[in-house]
């Protein structure tokens, strides 16, 4: 029926890194081509810098552009609980959260789900399986928010019991100069590391650089995360740098989009919570995770 | 009063009101046109209910910037706000929630919580303007080193996550934010009430007096017998109070406090002050404008939301040229030289 | 050296101050008394150490060495607000306002009224417009510090300062900036106070107006006291030779006016300045030395600005040719020196084009014409590291005349040149306007000492509210002349 | 031989060679003691190898506070810088690449886009200057206005993404971050440049002296018949220029630019001209203080990876109370009153 007319808002955090910048990358491009395969939809994107302006994002969706359903990809789940409560008794839209949880589950209808932890869990198992239980290893961690310290701890949690050693952990904020100079002093201080978990693609690139400035290449490698295809293409190339890396597909909010504008136009029913895989990536199966015009 | 010359030949002097009425309309103006620019891109602008979001948004900033006008108005600066407000919505949840099981869950423990925010914010300005004040030091460089150290201090307390009110108090509390009387909601009332206290405390009281002058020139305030250390430690004491007072109603908005809460609050409050008229050097402060400013600001989010013909990449393009075009709007019409 | 003292009821007193700034001892061994009802006049060349001592017997400096005596009583003044506590007042020499302030504001400042906790703005306004009133200075109170006229910036002082109800009012070169009527107007205040059993301190390098009003005469010498004396045992040229030390001859050059076919430099057309200035038109010759005159607000200094380009003028026509003109401002603390920085940046500043050898600026060229600057203006600068807000009031005004002069004009406007200088070296500037004159120069004088028209200018021209109401020269030039016009009675308004 | 009173010449006498050597020595001392701490955590501190990083990675923000302390010291203030350095960054990206496909990759890409760099830089401090100076309007708001604009401008390009230099044009350029001359990398080299470069300008040009003047008194510049708006605008245009040199060193590191390049590095380059003894509010700077204050940050961040005895979440805490401390300690020798 092409006289009704939905409007589905799309709310995530700004491009602050690299992965960010992903996501609003394919929450653009869903966003398109989704208006143009669903005649008569509508979507908003809006993009916040922090869980204040996302609240008032949620406001406007409510009160101007009125939106029959809402994908929001919350920039910190406890404190947007509230906001998303009242958007939903004031609109009844239909509601999908990406990613990151809500303190009340009950709220929303779909979610799509990251899983924080278990990246972490991964990871922590990979470093097990290819340390074989022992050596010393340096940790570069996000920015200061629940994401990372989830991550974080479901990282130490996996190696508990092995003779593995973190021997420091320091912020690098999800960015690349950070990376470079937070690696750079570590390698200062630490004169053996056996392997490094940079948590982020963008991270591991500074790693990286400072590694090869210090001349330290073949001493270490680098676990990333995120699945940024310069990352998966030095995997599937073998570099014995770089292993592997854990995915977590910014492409996410396109699978929440795509859900959504099908609640409204196919019979299908679209509720309870998927599940967006998040592997390892491996040299042997690298090849189906590199899309080399993916902006990620 | 300001009539032909007389006795000694005084020509009268340029009409000196209108032009400092002019100064203090151009934020109004400001906004005026941006409110039209609203309506005209769409008409949901006019909306009741946006109006009052628009409203009820410019609340934290709002009250932040009044206190801003007195720092900066006696020549001084807080980078340190964002942060302080991340921490004491922080200390007032984990203060809430363990009231709550002391006590038991009433709404004592809302009415306690919010004194508790109003004087932990009045604290930590104390703790500013005694650092800068007795340690002589440049406040910019002071509240640059609490912005890091208040915020650092709360992500250790919530442990890198997020501090969050238990369901009960959340309860409680949430109708401070998301209700109202006459209706008009609760945070507007306070805004309203805030303003209100900062205007009569800056315009009529010795205290306000002595902000203009030390802002103005020190070395004259000093021989002028005013006690400098204790004037500008109050004003950092007072903008500390309307942080306090802001968490007061940004913990029950989002009944959580984490590492981000408050992120960049300092540049808003100060960008609203300064847009609002008040002299970034001191000397000049105008409580309406700053309250202005913030509603500027906001609006000015607000209408790149009512639009969807920007690309969001470059909605902070956007911002920053209205902010400028405003502000050259406003100077265009007070200071025609 | 003679001391200033004489035992019997003295109100404020002092014994044996010295003063050191740094190494350097600028007061030595004063002893003086000030007595009740009576005006003490203090004098003595620029940087002679008057303004310190007034400072140090009103606290705002600590002594060196020796006692303040209040009643006979040694007191340690904490600070300037401590003096005032004790009914000391001094009317500084260099203004205590600020700028984005109002009238009222400032007078008040330190000492507001209040109702409850309420600023009774009210009360204070009328209070304030009375002051003024009393001054017969018609300023709204509400009129902001920043667009006052130094000579209005006096007066605010003046009536602030009288507020205050002090038993030791000093006041340090309070007529300075003023007309002859505001200083009548002072004057009749001073009467009143002494009356009133207050103990007044006077300064100033004007010794017609020292001999006016005084009772006794303190002459200061390079930080000593050379004599005080009863006023009527002493004439200005006395004065005047205990204060330099030397007799002194011919304050004015002889004039020599410009043939009537010189050349014209500077020709003003209608000139307007938007609400201060109307319609004013002038011309000025080679070899020229041309006054202005007019009472406080005249519009003399904006005309001048406009004429300089400094301000934005409304019609008319200004024709220079390709002369140089150069502007010597009347607010040497807000417009004329950058009272942080030594003598030697302030010199140059506005020339300093000419002291780079290619990029760079050449320091020793900079050295030696402030080398030249002291030797010629008699400047007293102590070390070259000072700054110049530390400087005597009337070495400041030197720096100024000398920075100006730099330029090397062809035409030079200056406006209230010689305020706050002494009169040894007022002597010097008058003669070298006319050297600059008899150069084949064009020089507009604006003063608002009469005598200093009328001695050193071949032509007056006087404002009256923005408006040139009349011009006078040979025979005509004369003090009653000049007021007629400037008041009004006499003239087109 | 005194310390003058600024406004009334009344103060008690300071000795003014001996303040203004100390104020200036201040910055210096700091540092010092910041190294003295650095070894005591961890003698590596003071190995080569650590010494150059911390040196060469001072260097971006330092010469960006070269320019600042112009702008700052002749009463401006650019907030822009971290953006600008972000767009610079990107449009360079992007002609190299673009060169490279059209010319070749030959090292003479590499050359032209680093003057092209230059370029960019002055042209954007151009923009800043020209809007401020005929704008009439305050450099904080100008400038914060455009920090949104150019960094949202280089998001646009990017898409919301990164910026990529081609495998080539990386091998090309890297050098010029990594490689050095007598073993000392070439970013401190050009550091060492732009640094005596910027002191001979503002102590010993005509175009510094005017700098002075008008941060300290504008009036009295202007009536000195100094041209204010000229003389501003190109201490915005020397600004820019010292962000494209920052640029042309910054890109070859990591061969990128994305929407979070540069991102605070106005606060960090205004807080190390601040550290570094220069008065935000006009008419004294130090270039030497500037470089010190950008190495005593980095220091800072340097001595919080090198040390394990702090939680991470406190580090942010650390490094405000280290700033405090270290600007104390500075100002405790420099202005005893
Ligand atoms: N704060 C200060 N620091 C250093 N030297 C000072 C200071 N104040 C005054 N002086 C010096 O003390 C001497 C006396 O200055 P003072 O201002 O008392 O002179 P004055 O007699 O009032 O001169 P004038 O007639 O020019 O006002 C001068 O050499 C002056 O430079
Ligand atoms: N709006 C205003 N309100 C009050 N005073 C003003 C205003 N605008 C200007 N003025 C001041 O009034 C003064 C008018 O006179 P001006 O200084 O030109 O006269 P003058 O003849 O040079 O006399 P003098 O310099 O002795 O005051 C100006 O200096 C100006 O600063
Ligand atoms: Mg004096
Ligand atoms: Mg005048």
């Amino acid at each position: 029926a092409d006289d009704m007319k939905t409007v589905i808002g799309v709310s995530i955090p700004s491009a602050d890194h690299g992965w960010t910048g992903g996501l609003n990358y394919h929450a653009k491009v869903a966003a398109e081509d989704a208006e143009k395969r669903f005649p008569g939809l509508k979507v908003v994107v809006k993009a916040a810098a922090d869980e204040g302006s996302q609240a008032n994002d949620l406001e406007d969706f409510a009160t101007v552009q009125k939106v029959n359903g809402l994908v929001v990809l919350p920039t910190n789940g406890d404190p947007l609980t509230a906001p998303i409560a009242e958007f939903k008794k004031k609109t009844g839209a239909f509601i999908t959260v990406v990613d990151r949880g809500l303190t009340d589950k009950s709220i929303q209808d779909l979610y799509v789900a990251g899983d924080n932890p278990g990246m972490g869990r991964s990871a922590a198992a990979f470093f097990k399986a290819k340390l074989n239980g022992k050596g010393d290893i340096v940790v570069l961690r996000g920015i200061p928010t629940p994401i990372d310290t989830e991550r974080f701890d479901a990282f130490t949690e996996g190696l508990k019991g092995t003779d593995i050693h973190v021997l420091a952990n320091q912020f690098a904020n999800w960015n690349r100069d950070d990376g470079f100079k937070v690696m750079q002093d570590f390698l200062t201080r630490f004169k053996h590391i056996d392997a490094v978990w940079a948590q982020d693609d963008d991270i591991a690139i500074g790693v990286l650089d400072a590694i090869k400035q210090a001349g330290r290449d073949k001493e270490m490698w680098v676990v990333g995360g995120g699945g940024m295809k310069e990352f998966i293409k030095k995997v599937m190339d073998g570099d014995a740098q770089v292993p592997t890396d854990v995915l977590y597909p910014p492409a996410m909010i396109e699978d929440a989009i795509y859900l959504t504008a099908m609640h409204f136009y196919t019979q299908a029913p679209v509720r309870g919570t998927y599940i967006v895989a998040a592997p390892v990536v491996t040299k042997d199966n690298a090849k189906e995770f590199y899309d080399p015009k993916s902006l990620y | 009063m300001s009539d032909a010359a007389t006795t000694l030949g005084q020509t009268p002097p340029r009409p000196l009101l209108q032009r400092v009425d002019l100064r203090a309309a151009g934020p109004f103006l400001a906004l005026v046109a941006l409110a039209i620019l609203g309506t005209i891109i769409n008409s949901d602008f006019l909306e009741a209910g946006n109006l009052t979001n628009v409203v009820t948004r410019s609340a934290f900033i709002g009250m932040i910037a009044v206190g801003g006008t007195f720092v900066i108005t006696a020549g001084g600066n807080d980078l340190s706000v964002g942060s302080m407000a991340a921490i004491v919505s922080g200390i007032m949840i984990v203060l809430m929630n363990w009231l709550a099981q002391e006590i038991g869950p009433t709404p004592w423990v809302v009415v306690i919580v919010i004194f508790a925010g109003l004087a932990l914010g009045g604290l930590a300005g104390l703790l500013n303007g005694l650092v800068i004040t007795l340690g002589k030091m440049e406040p910019f460089i002071v509240t640059l080193g609490f912005m890091g150290i208040y915020r650092s201090v709360l992500t250790y307390i919530a442990n890198g996550g997020t501090l969050t009110l238990s369901g009960t108090m959340r309860t409680l509390y949430r109708p401070v934010f998301y209700d109202g009387a006459l209706g008009i909601p609760y945070p507007v009332w306070v805004l309203a009430f805030v303003v209100a206290l900062g205007a009569v405390v800056l315009y009529t009281t010795r205290f306000g007096r002595y902000c203009f002058a030390i802002g103005s020139n020190e070395e004259v305030a000093r021989y002028s017998g005013i006690a400098l250390n204790r004037v500008k430690t109050w004003t950092y004491i007072l903008q500390g109070a309307c942080v306090g007072v802001a968490c007061d109603i940004y913990v029950p908005r989002l009944g959580s406090a984490s590492s981000t809460s408050g992120l960049g609050w300092e540049l808003e409050a100060i960008t609203a002050v300064i847009v609002g008229g008040t002299a970034l050097k001191g000397g000049y402060g105008r409580i309406g404008g700053s309250i202005v400013g913030a509603l500027i600001l906001t609006v000015i989010g607000n209408i790149m939301n009512l639009s969807s013909d920007v690309s969001v990449y470059l909605n902070g393009a956007v911002q920053g040229a209205i902010i400028i075009a405003a502000v050259f709007l406003q100077r265009g019409v007070g200071f025609k030289r | 050296m003679a001391d200033g003292t004489t035992g019997a009821d003295a109100v404020l007193s002092v014994r044996g101050v010295s003063k050191s700034f740094g190494p350097v001892e600028v007061l030595h061994d004063v002893s003086l008394d000030l007595r009740a009802g009576e005006v003490h006049a203090l004098v003595g060349e620029n940087g002679a150490g008057k303004s310190t001592l007034t400072k140090i017997m009103s606290g705002y400096h600590p002594p060196s060495a020796g006692q303040v005596l209040l009643d006979g009583q040694p007191v340690a003044l904490a600070s300037g607000v401590d003096g005032e506590r004790h009914g000391i007042v001094l009317l500084h020499q260099e203004f205590n306002l600020a700028e984005d302030l109002t009238i009222e504001e400032s007078i008040f400042l330190g000492r507001e009224w209040r109702r409850g906790p309420f600023l009774d703005k009210r009360r204070m306004r009328a209070h304030a417009a009375k002051l003024l009133a009393d001054l017969h200075c018609r300023i709204p109170p509400t009129a902001r510090i920043r667009s006052l006229s130094v000579s209005q910036k006096q007066m605010v002082e003046i009536a602030k300062a009288t507020d205050h109800r002090a038993r030791v009012l000093m006041m340090d070169e309070p007529t300075s900036v003023l007309t002859q009527d505001e200083t009548d107007i002072l004057f009749g205040l001073v009467a009143q106070l002494k009356r009133n059993g207050v103990a007044l301190v006077f300064i100033s390098h004007k010794l017609d107006e020292v001999k006016r009003i005084a009772d006794r005469i303190t002459v200061l010498r390079d930080g000593h006291l050379v004599a005080t004396r009863p006023a009527a045992e002493l004439g200005q040229d006395e004065i005047a030779q205990l204060m330099v030390g030397r007799p002194l001859h011919d304050l004015y050059p002889p004039k020599q006016p410009p043939a009537a076919d010189a050349e014209l430099l500077l020709t003003v057309h209608a000139l307007g300045v938007p609400g201060r200035v109307f319609d004013a038109g002038f011309a000025l010759r080679r070899g020229e030395i041309l006054g202005f005159a007019g009472l406080i607000g005249a519009g003399r200094t904006e005309l001048m600005e406009a004429i300089a380009g400094l301000r934005r003028r409304e019609g008319g026509s200004v024709a220079a040719g390709a002369h140089r003109l150069a502007y010597l401002t009347e607010d040497r603390k807000a417009k004329g020196l950058l009272l942080q920085f030594p003598s030697r940046p302030n010199l140059t500043l506005s020339t300093l084009a000419s002291f780079t050898r290619g990029p760079f600026i050449s320091v020793p060229a900079e050295d030696a014409a402030l080398d030249k600057a002291i030797k010629a203006f008699d400047l007293r600068i102590g070390s070259r590291d000072m700054q110049v807000g530390a400087l005597s009031g009337g070495n400041q005004q030197k720096l100024l005349f000398a920075k100006v002069m730099e330029t090397q004009p062809d035409i030079v406007i200056v406006d209230e040149p010689t305020r706050g200088v002494d009169i040894g070296t007022k002597q010097q500037i008058y003669h070298f306007i006319a050297r600059l004159a008899a150069a084949g120069k064009g020089v507009i004088v604006v003063s608002s000492e009469m005598p200093e028209l009328i001695g050193l200018c071949h032509r007056v021209l006087v404002m009256r509210e923005g408006r040139i109401a009349g011009e006078l020269a040979g025979e005509s030039l004369n003090e009653e002349e000049i007021v007629r016009y400037a008041t009004g009675l006499k003239g087109a308004a």
